[in-house]
């Protein structure tokens, strides 16, 4: 029977879950396809394939590593942004009995996707690119631990990226929120494939991030340049390390939770279902074990990033260093103890509540003492106005703030007329976007010259600052409104006219910060293609303090050619005031690691072992999967890693790029 | 998490530069005589329990339930000192230190589900009075 | 507290390691394999609160002293404790340049692993038969995908250990295999740990209710 | 900056009191009235730290701009111990007292608590019956029984005023939550699970109810009117309902159960006795085994092998639903006893007890006379404290 061979083949995937019947998802596509083709026929007119493979996509170098992350980030942040402009028009005319333009299986996908989306492949790919970038650097290393296991998470990121991407083609994503709470997650409530691509997306990028994480961890403790004692790092460093211990104790936990809803979808167990003896409430509990340590993973690294920019810019050392460093980890164990502040309503009762409502306040202290230590490195500076520190101060006005929205929430019985409604959303875009986005914007202004050799402009950077500070407001503080109008989240349609007001007044917002999108598109664009560059031959462009100024931008392949041997904290401003000499001979062989494929295809098996569990193509799956076990095995029998990089080579390009050192300030 | 090592000056091998070779760090080995031991102590420690379940020989379930657990306990610890060589020293305290933010962690995650899962449970769950007589 | 180290004026500090002694190439390897493993041990403590949280849940089905055969646990217990210390050997064989003795303690190891596995599937085999599936109850799903889990990674341990075995059989025990056969080792061990707990908490006090 | 500080109080404030119809701003219920001073209370607490904060981000990034060369530069003073200590203290001392208020109003306001009062100065006394409803949240409707009065109504809440109210709730198939903004807090109504909300209505009036947790493709269309009415109405409204011509044994609610989107209001002139019950235990479908037995013989060890086979197919919704692709046929454990037996075993919950008044000022939290005379029983320093300063601040 032809129809056995075709579910044999293609499981049950079928015509129709190809969403051609919705205009919207054909017009993107087109675009999609178009751009993409477009993209495709350049690089083979260009040649560049053989470049992009070699160069870049083999490579494990931590930068290039690092620089991949960040697109990837960015280019999932247009469509993270894509669907939130979407859905702010959905709620702004679905009003007096319109349906608006989205159907809620659209609708209710939008707002799970874009969840996911932000969270997991726009704000973990970005500071996992300042992590990998930055952190090697800072701390005077020529690579991570494990390069080609830091390349294998970076294609795993990628893979679990694009499986997301293709469920808007080919089936539908979950519509069930970010969390996928069962029983709505389970196969009886969301049979289709939607369910079933979160799992598989998270999960493979899941593998990418616990990884990664242990690669930067072994990195930190072991790579420090001689003289770099725990209590010398730079304070980037220092909340890299806090976030990937973070990353390490709580991704098995997501990772375990999904694999027994996936089991609970496949075979049909019973950990989260209703009947025989299943607990929907264990998935939400365990769910947020991870989730909330997850949101200070995403801050942690900001909260660095504006540490290194707050001192740097105020010309000046970072003020109470040993209690920032603290903070951090008490903020890291403390992450541990909150979760139940997501479901305070769920009825634990009074003393449960109570014990982690005061949790949760507490960790207002440390991150209070941070906050206070910025304000204090500016005191008695010499403030200068570039990008980053601008970002560093609209941080400081609204990360407060939604911090302080937070410890609200955090006060149970408030928490019971707030909770899943739109002050809580507000709340976490406060931070989101007010900590994690600034920061990362912050970084990607701070850390440009280094990456690239050329500063950032400035008058569309400014433009990009104002639209994005302005627009957050106009969009978010309307959501606070509406929350203490008792507006819910998640909501497709309205029948109180008196609301609309408001969410047009977000949308407008929303508007703002396109335009905010937008000039920092037209930045990127106008410092890259500029023809007036603003070079930077020092390597120093900001009068910098930590270890990554001290070498050249961008940094050659191995970093440093001598490993610089560190006194104090402010390893490079300390080498500039003692007049530290580049060592103009000397130079040895630097042994490197080799560029292997192995990332690329382990993580593209696992993205195609993804698909074919997504749609029940058993055969594929289990090709797939014993491809994985091969070519893992075939790696390990590949025993030629690394090379050298013959000192003559070093010689001549250090001659070529490195300028002296400058003598004092 | 790093307290140890805070402000210790510059250990004699500097962490960027590990010796060379390959069991430098101060990953202790075992001697025939160590793996022996820790052999011995969890042949011990393992048989105890069982012994303990199969012959029912503690009536108390609390109790012996309890007693159980220490046994648990301790081989652990027998297996994590005698075969996974744990100690203060190895990779500068970096394996200890991970080890026991991870069992910190495991601790919080375990009984603070435990906790609160019952908390829910009693919460909400309903109950049910069993009349013998009716059952069957 | 400043912490710039207050260099006496005059005196010259060394900012430049010049007399650099070259990374290894396997500095980070193990630390970066006990993460890894810190990181293994928190998937199976979310197994473990699984199956405290539903471990009773029968739904008025079997429970565990309807189920459990604690001579069969003692056995497989048994063969993974031998396999412990056999690996233990292996590891003293190899620290001494045995290359002969590493390969036989391994193929030995590895074997009682292989012993192991079967037990656990046998004990599987026979729960499905009787109907206990984990589609029953919440408990058994807890219990297969606990135990299973652990299984899983002794099979995972043995397929390396035979990669392994090649390896060596190839390249000899040059520092790179060392180090393998050290990681593995750790990964062995970790196992046991956890089997510990198993033991512990799912058969032994599962008999107790 | 303590003009700015004021300024900003004020600003704060008026946002606040402008949102007239923010209803969370503005309940007509005890309890939610109670929740809403609490977010005052606990905003004004940390807008003591916060605005200082910001106060600061303004003053220093000012003075010390690099073209300030009048401002002292100090670039290596990076440590004072006395800047430190304050700057660890002065949150804490706001947490401690933010903890404080904390512990004590989860307690009181705990939604299984039942009332101590129905207003401010107004305990509940013993001949107030708290009217009983039993909520089921269904795809994606609302269900309301009420027991004392045998009626049931979809979508439709309505209570008498100044009359406590004691929520049962629960779900069919997946967690939504209960949230009348007016009347009180939210709680979850979850399916095979029953939690509790007490609340009152001191205005009578017409508000919204909602589910605040999304639920699938209908929740947007998940609301109902919750009406309070004076006890006139209320009888009228249940003399009414008694006379609709529909009523609601099993068969009907296994027919209402399935989805259905933006229904509207349904009333039921009487209820089959247990139903509620049955619908907790998850047992409407005759041959099922309920809940509460099903706990009661795993809490004695099961039905050992006997009870692998003890299943029944299930009929309801189809032996095929959905399954699991490598799982069984969906199937359900069989009752033993029968459903009727199972019920009437079924022990309910007690609520918890009223508030003890004694520890804390009368029942539940004061109201934020925040400016009229602070009252001599303050149960916790810091809070008076607090309100004065507050006070000093706003004028
Ligand atoms: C990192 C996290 C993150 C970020 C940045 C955002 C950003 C935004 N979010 Fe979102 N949001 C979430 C995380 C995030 N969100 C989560 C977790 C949810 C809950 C999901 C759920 O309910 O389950 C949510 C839900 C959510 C909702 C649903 C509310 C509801 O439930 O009713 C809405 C409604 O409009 C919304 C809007 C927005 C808007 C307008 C932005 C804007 O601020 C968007 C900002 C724009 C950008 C970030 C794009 C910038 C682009 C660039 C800088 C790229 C430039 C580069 C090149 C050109 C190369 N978000
Ligand atoms: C980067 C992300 C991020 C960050 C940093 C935070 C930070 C905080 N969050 Fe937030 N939160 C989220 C992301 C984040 N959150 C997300 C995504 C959700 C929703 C998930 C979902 O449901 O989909 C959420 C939800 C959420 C809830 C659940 C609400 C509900 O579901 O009903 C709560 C409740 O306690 C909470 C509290 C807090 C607190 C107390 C902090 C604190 O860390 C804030 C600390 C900072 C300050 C307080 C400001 C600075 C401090 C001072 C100036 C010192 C003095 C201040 C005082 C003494 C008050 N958050
Ligand atoms: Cu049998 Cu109750
Ligand atoms: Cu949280």
């Amino acid at each position: 029977m032809s129809s056995d061979i075709w579910t044999f083949i293609f499981g049950r995937l079928s015509w129709d879950v190809i969403p051609y019947y919705d205009p919207i998802l054909v017009g993107t596509f087109a675009v999609v396809l178009v751009v993409g083709l477009g993209i495709v026929a350049l690089l083979f007119k260009h040649k560049l394939w053989g470049y992009l493979w070699h160069e870049w996509f083999t490579s494990v170098d931590h930068k290039k590593v690092g620089i991949m992350y960040m697109v990837l980030g960015l280019v999932m942040l247009v469509r993270g942004f894509a669907d939130a402009l979407m859905m702010r028009l959905q709620q702004a005319i679905a009003f007096n009995g319109s349906e608006g333009y989205l159907n809620a299986h659209h609708y209710d996908q939008l707002f799970s996707v874009h969840g996911v989306i932000m969270i997991f492949f726009v704000a973990m790919p970005l500071i996992t690119g300042f992590m990998n970038y930055i952190v090697p650097l800072q701390i005077g290393a020529r690579d991570v631990s494990f390069p080609f296991l830091n390349n294998f998470s970076f294609w795993m990121t990628a893979g679990g990226a694009v499986l997301v991407m293709l469920s808007l083609f080919v089936g539908e994503f979950a519509q069930t929120g970010w969390l996928a709470f069962p029983p709505l997650s389970g196969i009886e409530n969301s049979p289709a494939s939607g369910v079933d691509y979160y799992i598989w997306a998270l999960q493979i990028a899941g593998v990418g991030t616990t990884l990664s994480g242990v690669n930067l961890i072994a990195t930190i403790i072991k790579m420090r340049a001689p003289g770099m004692t725990m209590m010398k790092m730079p304070v980037f460093t220092w909340t890299a390390l806090c976030t990937n211990v973070l990353v390490v104790a709580s991704f098995p936990i997501l990772t375990a939770v999904l694999t027994l809803l996936a089991l609970d979808r496949y075979v049909g167990t019973n950990f989260f279902t209703n009947d025989l003896g299943g607990s929907p409430m264990m998935y939400v509990n365990l769910i947020w074990i991870w989730g909330h340590p997850e949101v200070y993973i995403l801050i942690l690294p900001c909260f660095g990033i504006f540490s290194e920019v707050a001192s740097t810019f105020s010309s000046k050392r970072l003020f109470g260093y040993t209690s920032m460093v603290y903070a951090t980890i008490v903020i890291t164990i403390l992450s541990y103890l909150v979760w139940l502040h997501h479901f305070f309503t769920m009825g634990s009762g009074a003393s449960v509540n109570a014990f982690f409502g005061i949790t949760t306040m507490i960790i207002s202290i440390p991150t209070g003492a941070k906050v206070f230590n910025w304000l204090f490195t500016m005191y008695k500076g010499r403030i200068r106005f570039e990008l980053p520190m601008m970002w560093l101060i609209a941080f400081m006005f609204t990360f407060t703030i939604g911090g302080m929205t937070g410890v609200l929430l955090a006060v149970p019985p408030a928490d019971f007329v707030l909770h899943n409604s739109l002050f809580l959303v507000a709340h976490f875009h406060n931070v989101i976007i007010g900590g994690v986005l600034f920061g990362i914007f912050a970084g990607i202004n701070y850390w440009w010259p280094k990456a690239f050799g050329y500063k950032l402009n400035e008058f569309w950077g400014k433009i990009s600052f104002w639209c994005w500070v302005i627009g957050f407001w106009v969009a978010f503080a309307p959501l606070y409104v509406l929350g203490l109008m008792g507006v819910t989240r998640r909501l497709r349609t309205f029948d109180d006219p008196s609301l609309q007001i408001w969410f047009i007044i977000a949308g407008l917002g929303a508007l703002i910060i396109a335009a905010g999108v937008a000039a920092m598109a037209i930045q990127f664009a106008v410092s890259i293609l500029g023809k007036n560059k603003d070079w930077d031959t020092t390597g120093d462009p900001w009068d910098g303090r930590t270890l990554e100024w001290a070498t050249s931008s961008p940094p050659p392949q191995y970093n440093f050619a001598f490993t610089p041997i560190i006194y104090d904290n402010d390893a490079w401003a300390d080498m500039k005031k003692r007049n530290a000499q580049h060592p103009t001979q000397g130079f040895r062989d630097i042994h490197m690691p080799r560029n292997t494929w192995a990332g690329i295809v382990l993580a593209g098996l696992s993205v195609v072992l993804g698909f074919a569990l997504i749609w029940y193509m058993w055969w594929l799956a289990v090709l797939s999967l014993a491809g994985i076990v091969v070519v893992s095995i075939m790696h390990t029998f590949n025993y030629d890693r690394d090379y050298f990089i013959p000192a003559e080579a070093v010689v001549a390009l250090e001659s070529k790029r490195h300028k002296p050192v400058p003598a004092g300030e | 998490m790093s307290t140890a090592t805070h402000n210790q000056p510059l250990p004699a091998d500097a962490p960027a530069h590990p010796h060379p070779g390959i069991s430098g760090d101060g990953h202790g080995h075992g001697t025939r005589r160590s793996y022996l031991i820790g052999f011995a102590l969890s042949v011990v420690l393992t048989a105890i329990p069982f012994w303990l379940v199969m012959a029912d020989v503690i009536a108390d379930t609390t109790i012996a339930t309890l007693t159980i657990m220490a046994f648990g306990v301790a081989q652990i610890l027998v297996h994590m000192i005698y075969f996974l060589h744990m100690n203060t020293r190895s990779e500068g305290g970096w394996t200890m230190m991970a080890a026991i933010f991870t069992i910190i962690v495991i601790v919080i995650a375990l009984s603070g589900s435990l906790w609160v899962m019952y908390h829910l449970n009693t919460n909400m769950m309903p109950g049910h009075v069993m009349d013998p007589a009716l059952m069957m | 507290m400043s912490n710039t180290v207050q260099a006496e004026p005059g005196e010259k500090l060394e900012f430049y390691d010049v007399v650099s002694h070259e990374h290894t190439v396997h500095g980070s390897t193990q630390i970066g394999f006990w993460l890894y493993l810190m990181s293994d041990c928190l998937i199976f403590a979310t197994l473990f609160a699984i199956y405290g949280v539903l471990g009773a849940n029968f739904a008025a089905g079997p429970a565990p002293a309807d189920l459990f055969n604690l001579p069969l646990v003692a056995a497989s217990t048994a063969a993974l404790l031998l396999s412990s210390i056999t690996y233990g050997f292996a590891m003293l064989d190899m620290n001494e340049g045995k290359q002969g003795g590493t390969l036989a303690w391994l193929g030995i190891t590895g074997v009682l692993g292989a012993l192991f596995l079967g037990f656990t599937l046998y004990e599987f085999a026979h729960l499905i038969h009787l109907g206990a599936v984990p589609q029953r109850s919440a408990f058994l799903s807890a219990f297969f995908v606990l135990v299973g889990t652990h299984a899983l990674h002794v099979l995972f341990g043995i397929i390396w250990l035979v990669t392994l075995l090649a390896q060596i059989w190839l390249k000899g025990l040059i520092p790179a295999n060392q180090i393998r056969v050290q990681c593995l080792s750790m990964f062995w061990h970790f196992l046991d740990v956890i089997w510990i707990g198993v033991f512990t908490v799912v058969y032994l006090m599962g008999m107790l209710r | 900056m303590s003009r700015l500080t004021k300024l900003f109080a004020v600003f704060c404030l008026s946002i606040v009191l402008s949102g007239c119809n923010a209803v969370v701003m503005a309940p007509a219920g005890d309890v939610a009235m109670q929740q809403r001073d609490l977010i005052l209370i606990s905003t004004f607490l940390m807008l003591l730290i916060i605005v200082p904060v910001l106060t600061l981000v303004v003053v220093f990034t000012r003075k010390y701009r690099a073209t300030n060369k009048e401002a002292r530069y100090e670039p290596d003073w990076d440590h004072s111990t006395h800047l430190e200590l304050v700057i660890w203290a002065a949150p804490l001392a706001i947490i401690i007292c933010l903890g404080a208020v904390t512990w004590v109003s989860t307690h009181l306001l705990d939604p299984y608590r039942e009332l101590g009062r129905i207003a401010p100065g107004q305990p509940v006394t013993p001949d107030m019956e708290p009217l009983q409803v039993e909520v089921t949240a269904l795809d994606w409707k609302w269900m309301f029984i009420y027991p004392q009065y045998n009626i049931a109504t979809v979508n439709e809440l309505v209570a008498p005023v100044n009359r406590p109210i004691s929520f049962k709730l629960t779900s069919s198939t997946v967690m939504n939550s209960f949230y009348i903004p007016a009347l009180a807090g939210q709680i979850y109504a979850m399916p095979g699970m029953q939690t509790q909300l007490h609340a009152v209505v001191n205005q009578p009036g017409e508000y919204r109810g909602i589910s605040a947790a999304y639920s699938g493709h209908g929740f947007s269309g998940m609301h109902f009117k919750f009406r309070g009415v004076d006890d006139a109405a209320f009888e009228q409204w249940v003399t009414k309902v008694r006379q609709a011509p529909d009523t609601l044994d099993r068969a009907r609610y296994l027919e209402l159960e399935k989805r259905s989107e933006n229904v509207a209001p349904m009333h039921f002139a009487s209820v089959e006795r247990g139903l509620y019950t049955a619908i907790v235990n998850m047992c409407v479908e005759r041959d099922k085994m309920c809940m509460s037995e099903m706990m009661a013989i795993d809490a004695r060890g099961g039905l050992g092998l006997a009870g692998i086979g003890n299943m029944a197919p299930a009929l309801y919704g189809g032996g095929e639903r959905n399954r699991a692709v490598f799982g069984p046929q969906k199937t359900y454990v069989a009752a033993i006893c029968t459903v009727d037996e199972a019920i009437a075993m079924t022990a309910k919950l007690p609520a918890i007890g009223a508030p003890n008044a004694a520890p804390f000022i009368g029942a539940g939290l004061r109201q934020p006379s925040m400016l009229q005379a602070a009252g001599a029983t303050g149960w916790l320093t810091g809070h008076e404290h607090f309100n004065q300063t507050a006070h000093a601040a706003i004028l």
